[in-house]
């Protein structure tokens, strides 16, 4: 089972990398998945995403807690916006 | 209501949107809209591009929802949302919102909330490049005052 | 600043005067325009022709210092009033008003400002022809209200 | 020496007319000019121009208490505006 972890602006630029395709098994959730993540790629990558201005979307949606993420899911992690 | 939501690279024509918006209904009586262009200074630093990058289709439902937040609030007819993304540079515009309601105030309330909404809640990030170097660019605290005070 | 105003019969091209606030100065970082258009119902009474009429010379003094009241209060680098007179139709553009500021929170306060006052100060006179005949509008109280607001 | 007076809108099409040339001798003000004009034209003038939804501007100023006029002086009584 995949999700798909993209990352944008500074936080791509900090990362190396636009986009990773996590592999997991079963269910999951967000916290879960940035372990993963540290694991795989970089300890540093963990303080990196859990940074408290970092916003994380799943599928597209602000969250704001913990949530979990199953196949096909697309999870977003990126800084504050700066539009307009 | 009649939306319109557009995120692109190329520039926009004001006469054009505008000319949308108004025909939209004979009830239109005030139609309101905001251009936002790049400015050569930005903190005292000589801006020479403006890199603005985006979080394609959640961006969409971002404008999306915050013209239907608007409406909620206020009597819109019509409204549309154009942003641009990719490389700008001073003097260009970045992005347009156009409302049309049958009255003035109704007109610049969603306008302006639209703008301030727009800033804090839609997935746009902005890269500046002064003389100085390249910086990604920080929300400003006013800006999230000014969606704040929308309460 | 940068002042343009304009009593006149003709039409006004949103997009020409537009630019024209946009290329005043790089400083512009927001431009809000205002358009005023002829709706087809008025207190529920189908409106055929609207008839503008206004006192030549002083209607161009008032708009001046309402412009002027407004830079005293908020950054405006250029601002522009246009004021249609004579016979009107429903959809046809009566009143135009555009501010190029630096940020957007003041080229939207000295935009919906200026409209308030111009409805309250500035020396136009509305006679609406409907079905049922011809009759010279009264001041609104919401209008007078809205100038009121403003201190 | 001559005031000119104009009139606007409801005001004028009530009067039927839209200026009169108002001849004064010596200094005059806005009220004895009211009472010079429904004099001469009609004395229900009196009671329209006194009216107090009419507003009185003397050379294109708008006025709120009496004033004194003088030769070539332009004085406009109009209702309350009603553009944008």
């Amino acid at each position: 089972m995949t999700v798909k972890i993209v990352f944008f602006a500074s936080l791509r630029e900090v990362l190396g990398v636009d986009s990773v395709d996590l592999q997991i098994s079963g269910s999951s959730s967000v916290s879960a998945l940035i372990s993963q993540l540290a694991n795989q790629q970089s300890s540093e990558w963990l303080g990196i995403l859990t940074a408290e201005n970092i916003r994380i979307a799943v599928n597209q949606d602000l969250i704001n807690e913990d949530v979990g993420v199953v196949d096909g899911d697309e999870v977003a992690f990126f800084p504050p916006v700066t539009g307009g | 209501m009649e939306k319109r939501i557009q995120v692109q690279e190329e520039t926009f024509n004001l006469r054009s949107e505008y000319d949308h918006l108004r025909s939209v209904s004979l009830k239109v009586g005030a139609v309101v809209t905001f251009t936002g262009t790049v400015r050569d200074l930005n903190e005292d630093e000589s801006v020479q591009v403006l890199h603005l990058e985006h979080y394609p289709g959640m961006t969409e439902r971002a404008l999306d929802k915050i013209i239907d937040e608007a409406a909620e609030r206020w009597d819109v007819i019509a409204a549309t949302v154009i942003h641009r993304v990719g490389d700008l540079y001073p003097g260009d515009e970045i992005v347009f919102v156009g409302i049309a309601s049958q009255h003035r105030g109704d007109a610049f309330a969603a306008c302006s909330f639209v703008m301030d909404y727009l800033k804090t809640r839609a997935t746009f990030w902005k890269k500046e490049k002064t003389e100085k170097g390249e910086r990604w660019l920080t929300t400003r605290e006013s800006d999230e005052a000014a969606a704040d005070a929308w309460g």
